[in-house]
């Protein structure tokens, strides 16, 4: 612990105070506040990280469990190669300095470059958890038929390259870097599009590029659902989520302040919101209230707070929370029309409500709605869209061609579990 | 000897077990299973697109046991089992040649 | 992220600190301290959120297969129902200006009513977590048969009226409120009472209003135990909830300060206590240890600790969870012996144990004993149980009425899983 | 909540800042760092905490289903009993004024004794959380052949003494105590050995007493896996465990400052190194990625970085977690080879793993390498394996010989829960 | 009357029970069972050791029916059920000597 | 060609199916099934509460084979799956009067 190790002694004497010591060293207000903003940060950053994990159990229980074992090595893959690219190549990419279109310095992230090496760290870890996240999204919409070689590979591309190259466009000046379109005044505080939408569209991407999974349409092109096989285990994923969500969107201040309240709430309600939405809306459809939607609509509540949770008003985010419950049970229908087969939902959840999510950021301004705003809402929406979508068309095409995307019919059926890892899930 | 197998609901198995043994079986064995009949499935509804479930859950019963039992135990079963809604299920009877207990070797009568 | 939007720059100066311009924005310790508290008020409110999962996990474990989708849309929906009520209605009663007996401002909570808005939002997310808590703990006790509609009506009420006037009773002048109950000098630091005894004894009402499962008891009365179909989420469950509980008790200071660690501990050692106690009863009771009873036997140490976490020591913190640990477990064979049907014995953990942590903050009370205190701790014991037993009864008989309480045998024997939500858990 | 109770009346002035009457009441920056101090060092516990779910899920899930039960009563049990022995006794002899050897004060931490109570209470939080995780570490590598009696027995023995007595020699000096190992310049910040190692080795110790589970091992002496039942369930506590190390690594600063987000980064990195390295090279040694071995990589790398978190590079921390990740195969291959019976792969994730990352730290320390520094690092790790081995082994033959530490062949096949507990984990 | 019990991959389930039913089979009842023969398992990786998993999955399907239609039944399920590839599995006949329905009591023929 | 039915305890499996195919047998199926027999359950302890099992597990073992080969799988199994214990389980023989193989269409014996 701290007493072992040098270079922190003059945080150890910042501690003494602890040990009754107090008056020995006199610190600023400042140098505390600093200490507040690199614990809030940090904790933050945990909670994101634990979204990994309700991914996970998400889209686990809501597909067979003959591929169980497989879609547990995608996230916790996605997330460590995810995190070594994103040290090496895409950190760089996203914040260092930049053209406005890319950063080209921070390479292979030591945390030496660059002036306040600590605050470096933090924010580092801050950003690595966000890069893993957009990369996980897509896992669940090619579930069940992809080859475990060809998620690696675009796991890699999307958290060096597509990821961190959309982000430095909206944030890149939180760093060293700058962005054409931050210039312009996108709202984006948490990442409705900079995180789950570019997620979203790379999934659609790449669920279209997979194809369908056997039997999901039958030869009339007729919906064959094919039931998760554990849905209280997708339902611990989405408690996971929401918890894990208290750190992505106060945590994107920053700084330990006053204004990570307020956006708790807004995150609160809207996700509350959200699934009530999904919850009635289904039940007045169907006669009764369907589990499955429910679930995505409190995620879709969530990721639709994410651009405005830090501007826009209570009263806005149950509204905007309604909104983005009612819109992903019907975007999940019509995906399934035009015979998109996404397992779990996240085309709906993370692209079509992530769209709208950073369009309500624009409409809901508390600091006064303008066309203005809602216009470079709007351009931020089609930037988004346009680089994800066919950034992963091509990425999805590549590797399709260069070692393929799907696995064989046998595979699929014989399940990912034992045919990429000699496993089953469930001895 | 013969063999008599039940497909019952599951619920009513405790009932048909405990007046078996009370008419003096001793022993059954069940397993679960999945039955398609008259009494046709029902729908499931799994992320807004319904679904069929043609085959609903069943137990089935089976017991070895002397010719001169069969009608009497075919009797409680079916008495037992009934619940006069439509899927109580079936008894067929089929014969069995020989019978061991693997314990002792006992074979015919004395190994049930 | 913060740099984005406007009107937290003065934040973001804070903040510059991290940036290594710490010398532009001198600011006070006062500001400092208050941010912490802000910080440790959210992560707090975001660990008692938490429980939701655990909650929803202990349930389903302890209950069939064929009614773990209707436990996992009930926890789901009683947050979000329930946010939504506590919002409108519920917070105002609380915590708004108060003739004594309920407050009667601060609806449709928009932090910008009263003064100092920040700090609002920061109160009211701790407060929501809180009244959500309340609302859980019923379902576990009606679970398997209860009208899905039926629930989410009760968990309006719950959330909207009952326990907000209970809690304004103890807690209100927290804010603009003022309670009598307080006023007499009543002890529940963070809610043995004002939370869990509301809670279970609205459970107790509801199970006895909606009555017992089928075949839970023999034509003579006799006990036939219905097993949980999954022990290890269960488990899951009660570290979930455990680990929540930090933020429950500790988070109650709603004040980072030195005071949250021994608060810590207390919970912790209480919680021990409570498992050993109840492990070792039942192997000397049984010849074997009841896995069941010891879990509940760890969640009946917390409730027992969570009035007096703050004003006991540790030494009777231990002796509290040991008697804890002892009473769910005769508590539960009691509610068996008299044909209430509580699959989780949420009724024992969270109505008696909260009883009795109620009573034990004034036993045990390091400002030393007396009478008075006793006395008034008594008091507010027999109001808690008066007010939630009657109002749930009335409550549930009232539902019964209108819409009816309970499903129809079939359904039940069905599972709530198909005949509410047409779906099933592990399809 | 805090109104109620008189003694914190003062906290309640620092917290009145959050009420808007600021200017009241003065307070230094010392005073706030202090508090900041306490609610980085508690929130780092509860992380902690949450291990134990992590623990238990990954013992159940690479265990078979009918041992399920026992497992959850273990996890629950180490912690729960641990937690008042280390109350009683361990803390004591691990923190009391010490001969260098062992502590002599302090036992039934009471808080009272000593200067400056409130810290009393943070530290002896984090600590507690820390014995628990030795303790549990045993627990898997014992699974599904130990007596319950004999495993609370021992969990007793090695919280109250075999673990505190190592943590004295290395971590003494942080409260009233001095050990021999810190006083040589032994550096293990979060405990590699101190935890991680001292509990494999004991973990290797039991495994050796209790010996093989049936069907482990063919007459010849060929492995016959025996595969887990749930292998989703087992990367959830993967994903719970890595959460929780960053309570674990970063936590141990238990000071608020700079220097938790570079620690963060050092975890972060080395986690992901030591899965992806896991991944990679069973798939080169077997054709398919092995997600057994690489769940084990993950935590291979967080316990290799653990003792080095604060004083490597990042490029460094990924170094050492590719090192682990392969070590971890290799070591589980060996044990199974000399017929080491260890179902989860303790004593290779934390006996050896644990070891490398002691050594590690010295080598890779960023205050420049030297011999002398490397000589210390093997110095405790020799001591370290010496200890806890040897004691382990005296202790579990002892307990072998009193009550025994191994069920008979009859309830081993029954299986623990049943033949412990009566009970079933799935009825 | 007789018994019909095929052991089938299970993904044939759907094939093969569409097919009887639109040849007007009523009722049938199925259950999992795990195979061994000629179709050797395959061997799974479990945390660096490889081990043999003999017994694959199949369905077992059962049907009680009159005499006239076995030859018929047996044909359909031996198209629909099979791939060509080894492990398609068997169909078996066996006599059955009374079947009783248990909502009905009726018993023989009109008992199916 | 006849059916042996075996219901043996769970453990006993590997050690029978060993035995069975080295004395030639080359196929089989196996199915999870409860027993109720001599060997009374056991009683279960949950949340204070105790209760019976009365349904013990074992597993169905189903041979169909040409009648010579009957006596020696019969002794075969009862050796093997024999503990001497209560609830070793018993072997029935049926007549069988066709069999099919599904990926050939072969009949009698060349089906086995
Ligand atoms: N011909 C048959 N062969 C085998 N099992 C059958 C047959 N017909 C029905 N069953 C079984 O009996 C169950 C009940 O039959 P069903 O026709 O649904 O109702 P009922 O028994 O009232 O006629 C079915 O679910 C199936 O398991
Ligand atoms: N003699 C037998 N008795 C009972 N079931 C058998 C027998 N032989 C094969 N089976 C079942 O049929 C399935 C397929 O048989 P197998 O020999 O693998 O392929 P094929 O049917 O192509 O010959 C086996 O998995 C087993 O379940
Ligand atoms: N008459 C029977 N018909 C079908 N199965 C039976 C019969 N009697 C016993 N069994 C099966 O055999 C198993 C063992 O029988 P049991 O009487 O318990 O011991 P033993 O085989 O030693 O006599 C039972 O669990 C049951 O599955």
């Amino acid at each position: 612990m701290k007493k072992l190790i040098p270079f922190i002694t003059l945080v150890a004497l910042l501690g003494l105070p602890a040990l009754g010591l107090a008056d020995d060293a006199p610190i600023t207000a400042d140098t505390v506040q600093n200490n507040l903003n690199f614990v809030w940060t940090c904790v933050a950053a945990f909670l994101v990280f634990l979204m990994q994990a309700g991914f996970a159990m998400v889209e686990a229980g809501f597909t067979r469990a003959k591929n169980a074992c497989n879609i547990m090595m995608k996230n916790l893959m996605d997330f460590s190669v995810g995190a070594l690219a994103f040290w090496a190549v895409g950190f760089g990419l996203m914040f260092g300095a930049s053209n406005g279109y890319f950063g080209h310095s921070d390479f292979f992230f030591s945390g030496a470059t660059g002036d306040d090496a600590p605050w470096n760290y933090a924010f580092w870890m801050f950003q690595v958890v966000f890069a893993a996240t957009a990369a996980t999204i897509i896992s669940g919409a090619v579930a069940e038929r992809t080859k475990f070689s060809a998620y690696m590979v675009y796991s890699i591309f999307v958290s060096a390259l597509i990821y961190p190259i959309f982000g430095g466009w909206a944030w890149g000046s939180l760093y060293h870097g700058s962005g054409w379109l931050e210039g312009l005044g996108f709202i984006d505080f948490a990442g409705s599009s900079v995180v789950h939408s570019i997620g979203g569209w790379l999934a659609l991407a790449g669920a279209i590029v997979v194809g369908p999974r056997l039997g999901k349409f039958d030869k009339n092109g007729k919906v064959k659902p094919i039931p998760g096989h554990n849905i209280p285990v997708a339902s611990l994923g989405v408690f996971l989520l929401w918890f894990g969500w208290y750190g992505f969107n106060p945590g994107s201040t920053t700084t330990g302040d006053t204004s990570i309240a307020m956006i708790a709430v807004t995150t609160t309600m809207a996700a509350a919101a959200g699934a009530v939405a999904a919850m009635l809306f289904t039940w007045m459809k169907y006669g009764k209230s369907d589990i499955g939607m429910t679930l995505n609509g409190a995620l879709a509540g969530l990721v639709g707070i994410t651009a405005g949770c830090a501007n826009v008003s209570v009263t806005s985010s149950v509204i905007i929370g309604l909104v983005a419950g009612v819109l992903v049970v019907l975007s999940v229908l019509f995906f399934d029309k035009i015979r998109v087969d996404d397992p779990v939902g996240a085309v709906s959840v993370h692209g079509v409500c992530g769209a709208w999510g950073t369009l309500a950021a624009g409409i809901f301004d508390t600091a006064g709605f303008s066309m203005h705003t809602v216009g470079v809402q709007l351009i931020g929406i089609a930037a988004c869209f346009a680089w994800a979508f066919f950034a992963g068309l091509i990425l999805f095409k590549a590797i399709d061609i260069v070692i393929g995307m799907r696995v064989s019919e046998e595979e699929e059926m014989a399940g990912l579990d034992f045919s990429e890892h000699g496993a089953s899930a469930y001895p | 000897m013969k063999k008599i197998e039940c497909i019952i609901k599951p619920f009513k198995l405790d009932d048909v077990k405990n007046a078996l043994t009370e008419m003096g079986v001793t022993g059954m064995t069940v397993s679960e299973v999945r039955g398609f009949g008259r009494q046709k499935g029902h729908t499931e509804l799994y992320r807004g697109a319904e679904y069929q479930i043609d085959f609903i859950p069943k137990v089935k019963l089976e017991l070895v046991v002397n010719d001169d039992l069969i009608s009497k135990i075919v009797e409680t079963v079916q008495k037992e089992a009934c619940t006069g809604r439509i899927g109580d299920g079936k008894i067929f009877v089929s014969p069995v040649e020989q019978s061991v207990r693997i314990r002792t070797g006992e074979t015919g009568e004395d190994s049930l």
